[in-house]
């Protein structure tokens, strides 16, 4: 370490600047350039979800309209919502400003697993793909049961097209896109901020940020357990929600709104950072109240998972848990009004500056609360009654999530843009912009109250005349034109700022947080020193001396500021970047193709299967550092932690979401079985010695860590060797355990206690499997010399997966075999 | 309150590879293992013992649990972070399950006639 | 049935003798704030463990005796702990077998689970009916009460910085994951169609209502009541919290802690 | 920049101006599906907390609003003006009272609904209460009265001032039961067995729709509900026990025949004339038309019943309803008319 600081040449070209060409983006890693393929792919699908919208606006203009069929409208509104909810209002959240940003604002060089970012977006964009291949098929192939799919109309026998089978896969595939990226940040937030970066010093956004990651990790499995169940139905012909074999259809509202609720949290939660970004640097206040609005945040996310049943009431839950859930959604009601006032605090008193972003973020203010007003509404069942599924919940989530999130994120774009691409946003065509949507925002969708009130249902194509509603329907529809032309001019805008914008300085608006305080657009590696931080609003203390503004001459600003943070770089040669990999646009082709193989051709997905494999292995051995313990790096690290270490903790808290929605399948249908085979057939001295099968193999598992982190490579050898087999004889134990059943007759399609049987209990098997595959490689890497003492962490984390996979057997083992004569609803 | 509550940046510092337990304790946690499965089996084909199988088994899964979790898995030793990593995701898993069969149990209590 | 058990008197009597004995022999003045905590916490011991609270325990109350566990496990041991100075615990925890013994009870994680599993199995109709009431004198069941919550709270408001306290992330998690198994126990008992203790159900009921509905409010006690207290206790502590990273984490110096300053390599 | 702050407060005013005026221009509540009803017991119970939640939501919008805007127009006066603005971080009482005071609201919404939650849900009904089994079928209602021996479809009668019992049955997939004129909603799902118990009030005629999408035809699976007197409900039950009309027309006569030849019998059942068994789902496909001329509107009514749009819909169901399930016959000029005939005989 050089005791004298010295300064640094500023000439390094920013992030966008690679003479490699296309290819340098199609193997990028940087978490910039990553954003900025998310940016651009979401506001494409913004664009197509867009006109989605129009067209729906056109056909209920007028009543009896016959400019878009049945069919074409019912898969205009699917994908409207699909569109909107996971390839727009999420990737933008998500994969451009919080990939950007988050980086940037807790003062690292990217996020933990740069490879793994690259990987979630081309899943992202294969999964996008995936959801329109209908279209192929014929111009009627687009999703037509809903965004939220409810069974049992998804089933084949209501739904026979793939259209749905696009849906179902698709968002399965968009599902560990989002999990991944959820993973990646959370693990980047928790363990890679700057040196003095405190939980209660980050920036809202990161806040938010973290909030929203962990509901992904905690929600999503959810949904992929619903969405499994609806694969095995259309394509292996099981029952989990045909009323035929004693299942319900309930079954998936349940799960679905187990992910649903929090989603709409992982869609406003980030909006909420970015108000909270927003706001300040206009009203030139630091933000009022940090730890209620921190607080505020958590306790959202807590009662977020509460709550699903309000989206239910109508289906009849009784009156007890009507009002359990009652409760507990007015609940939320209180940290978000403490959120709502205290954003009106900052701006209390404020020096306002009234930019475009400022003038979104007081449009977010309204629109959010007139829709988290209608909200209380549908959170009284009996009121809800009249409501839900007619217009007025249109209204309120068009104010939650257009009015709300959209402006958040509109805000965040015309802020944030002069440090994404080092140009303005022009501000005539910004404000034109921002009244025209005002205007027609609520236009469009504030009559929405009245039509719902009048009694217009949500998702029909067609109404009759003399109801009420043919002066509004017509009202809103020439609104939502209007409102489309002001997007127009949204994306004429940023064509335009991106041709010919106004160059824009690195801290244009005199903002608080760190990203400001690096050249805008940002160097590859963000910031040439780490910086230190001291207090909230890092930027902002370093430019003015205190946290607020109070009889600090601005003159510091002139010079201070000037020079950013990082200027005192003293190694600058340490910094080196990840280098471009391939093998997460290749693990993505992988997975496209084993979604389109379930389509069309069998042999495909285990191609898929394979391409996905092989790029896994390629890119663990690809880096150097594979499994390498790294000093420097743990110290560096917020926690003292590895972050591949907290990333498998993370991951593996997401599984239990994903067991127990299994297991509690599994439970709920035990006793909804009509007859033939039933838990009786397990055959308990088979899965006794199984059990114990896997309980050494545990013991095995921990053995060989300990000899590979004494470097014994022999015994690392035969402990991992040993594991291997003891899970290939669990693994042929359940072979032979499913094999009898199938020969006495039990297949998965038989009835509810087979496919749940097999399906949990398959599941269970795929990680063995999986895990089993992770041991060899690990096996042959420590007998060829590859991974030694220092590298010993690549088989503690294969280890943990390992124990994880054991412990859930004794879950299993208990709950589906040693209780199987026991009556569990 | 706050007289010497950790900053969790420091909290992981007083932890490493060399607090992990040796072979010998491995070993010990495996007999545990093997005999805690043995007392379910038996639990399990001992008649007598059927009025109380769901709590004892249930115990006894969750020991099996917490051992294999704390020792193999290192959590007693690792930094806490890891624990709440998992325990957190862990328990609101249990939720859901409970959630879910309250909420199933008590429609088919209340809806008794279900169509075949 | 009585109004006032002389045993709990002679109790918190000799609790709070030692209190002032241990002050006297080691000369030092324990500060007013904690002499106040303890002394509370004396008061709340008496109120819940005899008089009226007791009395109607002991009439076949189900509510108050919920209530009165309450009060032992979640309002006691926090004031005694609060009210005890460092100096004070430090001869009796610091050195010897019982520190071993001591260290290991109240790590959190087994601190968590031994109340835990206590709390369970003491509602567990079989256990209650069988132990609590009829076996042994129902006395031993609310002292265990007091020392398991003394355990749980430990980690929270342990005295002596030998024993570390948890992080206040970690303390608002612990009470968090505490809600999980205090409402395991509770839903049931609220949610249960039968009245589930025969030891309830077998008596008249000092309030005339029937042992479902002091089944019922016995269960809401629980479950909410712990809810909204738990959920008061780690606000505060989160707010704790924020001030401490905020304004008390100290300002990281670099040419002090050149460790820190190393770039981050990530690869390589 | 001043002047940019000028014409946003310009144009604000005048959104807000705007906005205001639309609220007002919602007067128009001529509407037969409007929410605010207060047709019935339940209707009236939900109107009343459903009124008591408005207000309590627009206090609270006025007050962020009136907050905001004052915020607004008072300190965008500052922009320019080198005084830095006070650095107010937190304040402790102000914060306490917005977290205190939204719950107390919240109390006073809480406990009115938990109480309407108990009332609107009875476990138990008065044995004397009518009950209507309503069917769903993807896109139609039928509503099957098990003491009376009656069943229609696409429209259901029930007598004013007494207790009306509807259980909801799904044979296919989840549908959504809505009169709003009634009271709520409830879905009907396939495999479950909902209720809705309620006290009709008023008498009159209203419209009902199916609320949960349920495929292609989702907007046309609409019906009607009439409220009768008492007598009035005599009569017309009396009226559906009654069987068929006998044909007087030759055209009529002529079209019974053709109804029994064609395909038509193999779904639908006219008393008498034709329909078989439950069991083989044999005349239970479609509508029973036992008096189908006495209905006023058909095929899930999207139509007024006459017969111009029943021979409309006869000669190609697809063409007015999407996904119909029932097909094309190819019924046309006389055939067709005869037939149209005999089913608006049926009165």
């Amino acid at each position: 370490m050089a005791a004298q600081p010295k300064p640094l040449a500023f000439e390094h070209p920013s992030y966008l600047h690679d003479p490699g060409g296309i290819w340098s983006w199609i193997t990028t890693v940087d978490h910039k350039r990553v954003a900025v393929l998310y940016g651009i792919t979401a506001l494409f699908m913004m664009a197509v979800g867009g006109m989605e919208a129009m067209l729906i606006r056109a056909q209920l203009m007028v009543p009896g309209n016959h400019l878009l069929s049945a069919a074409a409208y019912n898969e205009m509104f699917t994908m409207h919502g699909t569109t909107m909810i996971f390839l727009v209002l999420m990737p933008l959240e998500l994969g451009f400003f919080a990939n950007f940003f988050i980086p940037l604002q807790i003062g690292a060089r990217d996020v933990a697993f740069p490879r793994l970012n690259a990987l979630s977006y081309w899943v992202f964009l294969g999964g996008t793909i995936f959801l329109h291949l209908g279209l192929l098929r014929s111009i009627y192939g687009l999703p037509d049961a809903g965004w939220f799919g409810y069974a049992n109309l998804t089933e084949r026998m209501y739904t026979p097209g793939i259209n749905v089978d696009c849906w179902d896969i698709g968002l399965l595939i968009l599902g560990v896109s989002t999990l991944l990226s959820g993973l990646n940040f959370f693990v980047t937030i928790v363990n890679l901020r700057a040196p003095g970066m405190t939980f209660m010093r980050m920036p809202m956004f990161i806040w938010a940020m973290l909030v929203t990651t962990i509901l992904i990790l905690l929600a999503f499995p959810a949904l992929t357990v619903g969405l499994i169940f609806l694969f095995a139905d259309r394509f292996l012909d099981t029952h989990f929600y045909r009323v035929s074999a004693g299942a319900t259809p309930i079954l998936w509202q349940h799960l679905f709104w187990i992910f649903g609720h929090p989603e709409v949290y992982i869609m406003a939660l980030p909006a909420f950072g970015m108000i909270s970004e927003v706001i300040p640097p206009f009203s030139r206040k630091p933000l009022f109240g940090y730890p209620m609005m921190a607080y505020s945040l958590v306790l959202i996310a807590f009662l977020s998972y509460g709550v699903w049943g309000h989206h239910m009431f109508a289906t009849g839950m009784g009156p007890i848990a009507d009002a359990t859930f009652s409760i507990t959604s007015m609940l939320i009601a209180i940290p978000t009004g403490v959120k709502i006032f205290s954003w009106l605090a900052t701006v209390w008193g404020g020096r306002l500056r009234f930019t475009t972003s400022m003038l979104f973020a007081v449009g977010f203010l309204v629109e959010f609360t007139i829709g988290g007003l209608s909200g209380i509404m549908h959170a009284s069942p009996p009121v809800d009654l009249q409501q839900t599924d007619s217009y007025i919940i249109v209204a309120h989530f068009h104010y939650v999530l257009f009015g709300g999130v959209l402006m958040g994120i509109l805000a965040a774009f015309y802020y944030w843009w002069p440090k994404i691409t080092g140009r303005f946003l022009s501000e005539k065509l910004g404000k034109a912009q921002f009244w025209i949507t005002a205007w027609a925002f609520n236009a469009t969708f504030f009559p929405m109250h009245f039509v719902g009130v009048l009694g217009m249902p949500r998702r029909i194509y067609t109404y009759a005349p003399h109801m009420g509603w043919d002066f509004w329907n017509y009202f809103e529809s020439v609104n939502a034109f209007i409102l489309g032309f002001a997007f127009l001019l949204f994306f004429i805008n940023i064509i335009w700022s991106a041709m010919d914008g106004e160059i824009a300085s690195s801290d244009p608006w005199d903002a608080r947080t760190l990203e400001w305080s690096i050249p805008s657009p940002p160097p590859a590696f963000n910031f040439a020193a780490v910086p230190m931080v001291t207090s909230r609003d890092a930027f902002w203390v370093r430019k003015y001396g205190t946290v607020g503004t109070h009889g600090v001459a601005p003159a510091i600003a002139g010079g201070a500021a000037a020079a950013p943070i990082g200027a005192h770089a003293e190694v600058e040669e340490h910094i080196h970047m990840p280098a471009p990999s391939l093998y997460p646009l290749i693990f993505a082709l992988g997975v496209f193709l084993m979604g389109v193989g379930c389509l069309v051709w069998t042999r495909l997905i285990i191609m898929g299967g394979a391409v996905t494999v092989m790029s896994v292995i390629g890119m663990v051995f690809e880096y150097p550092s594979f499994g390498k313990f790294d000093p420097a790096m743990i110290a560096e690290s917020t926690l003292g932690l590895d972050h591949r270490k907290v990333g498998m903790w993370a991951f593996l808290g997401s599984e239990c979401v994903f067991f127990a929605s299994l297991i509690s399948t599994y439970m709920v249908y035990k006793d909804r079985n009509l007859g033939g085979f039933d838990a009786m057939i397990l055959n308990i001295p088979l899965t006794s010695v199984s059990t114990f099968v896997l309980l050494t193999s545990s013991l095995t598992m921990v053995l060989a860590l300990a000899a590979v982190q004494r470097d014994d490579r022999k015994w690392s050898v035969f402990w991992l060797a040993s594991t291997v087999l003891f899970g290939c004889i669990f693994l042929g134990g359940q072979a032979f355990e499913f094999t009898d059943f199938v020969m006495q007759g039990l297949k998965i399609q038989t009835n509810l206690f087979g496919q749940t049987f097999y399906t949990l209990v398959g599941f269970h098997g795929i990680h063995v499997l999986i895990g089993v595959c992770w041991l060899i490689v690990l096996t042959i890497a420590v007998a060829r010399g590859k991974i030694g003492k220092d590298r010993s962490l690549a088989v503690e984390i294969g280890g943990l997966y390992w124990h994880f996979v054991d412990i859930v057997w004794v879950i299993i083992f208990t709950l589906i075999y040693l209780m199987r004569t026991v009556k569990h609803a | 309150m706050s007289d010497h509550a950790l900053n969790p940046a420091h909290a992981g510092h007083d932890v490493s590879h060399e607090d992990h337990p040796g072979p010998g304790l491995y070993l010990l946690i495996a007999a545990i293992l093997t005999v805690l499965t043995a007392a379910e089996i038996t639990v399990f084909y001992v008649p007598g013992l059927q009025p109380v199988l769901v709590p004892i088994l249930l115990v006894l899964a969750i020991v099996k649990f917490a051992f294999v979790g704390m020792f193999y898995m290192h959590l007693y030793y690792d930094s806490k972070v890891f624990t709440t990593l998992f325990v957190f995701p862990l328990l609101l898993a249990l939720l859901i399950v409970f959630g879910l069969l309250l909420l199933f149990s008590h429609l088919q209590g209340v809806l008794s006639f279900v169509v075949p | 049935m009585h109004e006032f058990s002389i045993s709990v008197i002679l109790g918190v009597a000799a609790l709070a003798g030692l209190y002032l004995a241990a002050s006297l022999l080691l000369d030092r003045r324990p500060a007013r704030r904690q002499t106040a905590a303890f002394g509370l916490g004396l008061a709340m011991m008496t109120f819940a463990l005899t008089g009226p609270i007791d009395h109607y325990v002991q009439a076949r109350s189900f509510a108050l005796y919920i209530f009165q566990q309450m009060l032992l496990v979640f309002i006691v041991p926090p004031l005694l702990l609060i009210g005890m100075p460092d100096w004070m615990a430090r001869p009796l925890l610091v050195g010897g077998w019982f520190e071993r013994a001591w260290r290991i009870l109240t790590r959190p994680l087994v601190a968590f689970l031994i109340f835990s599993s206590t709390f369970t199995l003491i509602h567990y109709p079989l256990l209650c009916d069988h132990v609590c009431h009829a076996r042994l004198p129902y006395g031993d069941i609310r002292e265990l009460l007091l020392l398991v919550g003394l355990l749980l709270w430990w980690p929270l408001l342990s005295p002596l910085p030998e024993y570390p306290r948890l992080s206040y992330p970690m303390q608002i998690m612990y009470l968090f994951l505490l809600m999980i198994p205090m409402t395991a126990v509770a839903a049931p008992i609220t949610m249960a169609q039968t009245v589930l203790y025969m030891f309830y159900a077998s008596g008249p009921h000092p309030f005339g209502i029937t042992p479902q509905a002091d089944q019922v409010l016995g269960g809401l006690i629980m479950w909410i009541g712990q809810g909204i207290y738990l959920m008061c206790v780690f606000t505060a502590i989160f707010f704790r919290w924020s001030r401490f990273e905020d304004r008390e984490v100290p300002a990281i110096n670099l040419r002090l802690q050149p460790g820190l300053r190393v770039i981050r390599r990530p690869a390589a | 920049m001043r002047s940019v702050s000028r014409l946003n407060k310009f144009v604000g005013s005048g959104l807000l101006a705007a906005m205001v005026f639309a609220f007002f221009g919602c007067g128009n509540f001529n509407a037969p599906m409007q929410t605010f009803a207060s047709g019935s017991d339940l209707a009236k119970w939900i109107t009343s907390l459903y009124i008591q939640i408005t207000i309590w939501d627009s206090i609270v919008l006025a007050i962020v609003l009136i907050v905001l805007a004052l915020a607004i127009f008072v300190f965008s006066t500052r922009e320019g003006d080198p005084t830095e603005p006070h650095e107010h971080e937190s304040d402790l009482m102000l914060e306490l009272a917005w977290t205190i005071a939204p719950a107390l609201i919240l109390m006073f919404i809480t406990i009115p609904t938990v109480r309407t939650i108990m009332r609107t849900q009875p476990s138990k009904w008065p044995a004397n209460a009518i009950t209507v089994q309503v069917h769903a079928h993807q896109w139609w209602w039928e509503f099957d009265y098990p003491g009376l021996h009656i069943a229609t479809g696409d429209e259901v009668h029930i007598p004013i001032n007494r207790v009306i019992h509807f259980e909801l049955y799904s044979d296919d997939i989840i549908h959504s039961f809505w009169i709003p004129a009634l009271g709520g909603k409830r879905d009907v799902i396939p495999g479950q067995v909902n209720q809705i118990t309620l006290i009709p009030s008023v008498t009159g005629e209203f419209y009902g729709q199916c609320a949960e999408f349920c495929g292609l035809s989702h907007a046309n699976m609409r019906f009607r509900m009439v409220v009768d007197t008492a007598d009035g409900f005599k009569q017309w039950v009396a009226a559906q026990q009654a069987p068929p009309v006998e044909p007087q027309e030759a055209a009529a006569k002529n079209g019974e025949k053709i109804f029994k030849n064609a395909p038509c019998a193999i779904c639908h059942t006219v008393r008498g004339i034709s329909g078989f068994s439950k069991q083989y789902d044999y005349g239970f496909r479609g509508p029973d038309l036992t008096h189908f001329g006495s209905r006023g509107t058909l095929a899930g009514s999207i139509f007024d019943n006459n017969p111009k749009n029943l021979a409309m819909w006869i000669q190609d169901p697809e063409k007015v309803k999407p996904g119909a399930r029932m097909p094309t016959l190819g019924l046309r000029g006389t055939d067709l008319h005869d037939l149209v005939a005999y089913l608006e005989s049926l009165k």
